[in-house]
């Protein structure tokens, strides 16, 4: 069953997909499934391995279904300080 | 008691500082981080953060929470820069007041370390020779 | 580069800070001590340090100079105050810039604890209760 | 051999001598024994292992020899900070 949610990128992410946000239809099982179907879509060189992933602005577990109407965001390995 | 905050322009460390003084405290550690000109080895003319707000101060929260159980401190505060800096910018400010000193340094470092490992910011390098790249740490964190 | 300096009275803190920026540090690390309302369990009203001001300027600068020495620090700089102190003064600062976060914490806390074991100050506390006594811990340092 | 030498007393030291210097008149053959004089005459409570001592503004050995014209200091164990 497909769900609509948006999606965010940041840093590199959003340099490779060329948008900060996009709507995505999505028929993956998992978060895991999603971030590879948008990789292969966008050619992400960052393997879901050092990612971390984000639902609603509270970090979120890879196998995780993807719910409609929310706000997924994959977190590249962070480098502030 | 005073949280994590991002700041989208520059800002003032004395009233940070002046918020956390006590009269129980004997210490305050605090650290900055500043936009340096160099970055291994390569000449860096500034950066740019990104931060994924909600999350970030979500995190940074969760961070100086962490840091007052685990350590006996009156207060501690931090403060991330995001946006465009130039070379000497102030980019994190950390400040923790305790009744001693071992406490208001472990703090301290344990707030910068855990802000930097795990707080939504990633920084883009501008180099001096025109190229320019996000900072994306491996597996092994850098030095 | 910057040295150790005695105050007879109230210093401001920023122009020291601003005296360590420089574009080849990314790291920043200060300590304060503050004079606390209390001191093992009983109620200070306030204190007086008196100091031997000719050896404590040679001794803390030494202690600077082992500091820039020992630590990969960029300069490093130590105010200490003499005289009447109220609760809540700043008793002493110390201001380390380095390239990277862990030379600016160890040089840190290097300096502090030096200034503390070497540095010809003494403490006299008032107490709450009309008490007073000059600091002279023993052989083992104070917690 | 006697010399004349000044001697600053800081802290409980100076408490116990009920003044910050003194001229002193000194037959002892060294800094140790220059204190051990000055403890029995003020009744200072420190014993000498727990002081350092300075002459001329930097730090001396208890085994130097006093100086004519020098100035003495005994360092009770600080406290800054």
């Amino acid at each position: 069953m497909s769900v609509q949610l948006s999606v965010l990128y940041f840093a590199s992410l959003r340099d490779a997909a060329g948008r900060a946000e996009e709507t995505v239809i999505c028929d993956d099982a998992d978060l895991r499934g999603l971030y590879a179907t948008l990789q292969a879509r966008h050619g992400f060189a960052l393997p879901v391995e050092q990612l971390r992933v984000a639902v609603d602005g509270a970090f979120a577990r890879w196998n995780d279904a993807p719910r409609a109407g929310s706000e997924v965001a994959f977190i590249p390995p962070v480098s502030g300080g | 008691m005073h949280g994590f905050r991002l700041a989208a322009a520059p800002f003032d460390i004395a009233p940070l500082r002046e918020a956390l003084l006590d009269p129980r405290a004997g210490a305050f550690a605090s650290f900055e981080g500043w936009v340096r000109n160099h970055h291994d080895g390569r000449a860096v003319d500034g950066l740019y953060y990104e931060a994924y707000l909600a999350l970030a101060e979500r995190e940074g929260d969760a961070v100086l929470a962490e840091a007052r159980s685990r350590f006996a401190i009156v207060d501690a505060c931090c403060v991330h820069r995001h946006g465009e800096l130039a070379i000497g910018e102030l980019a994190v400010w950390v400040g923790v007041s305790a009744a001693h000193r071992d406490a208001a340094f472990d703090a301290c470092r344990y707030i910068i370390d855990e802000v930097k490992a795990r707080v939504p910011i990633w920084k883009r390098e501008r180099y001096a020779d025109g190229d320019a790249g996000w900072l994306h740490p491996g597996p092994v964190a850098d030095p």
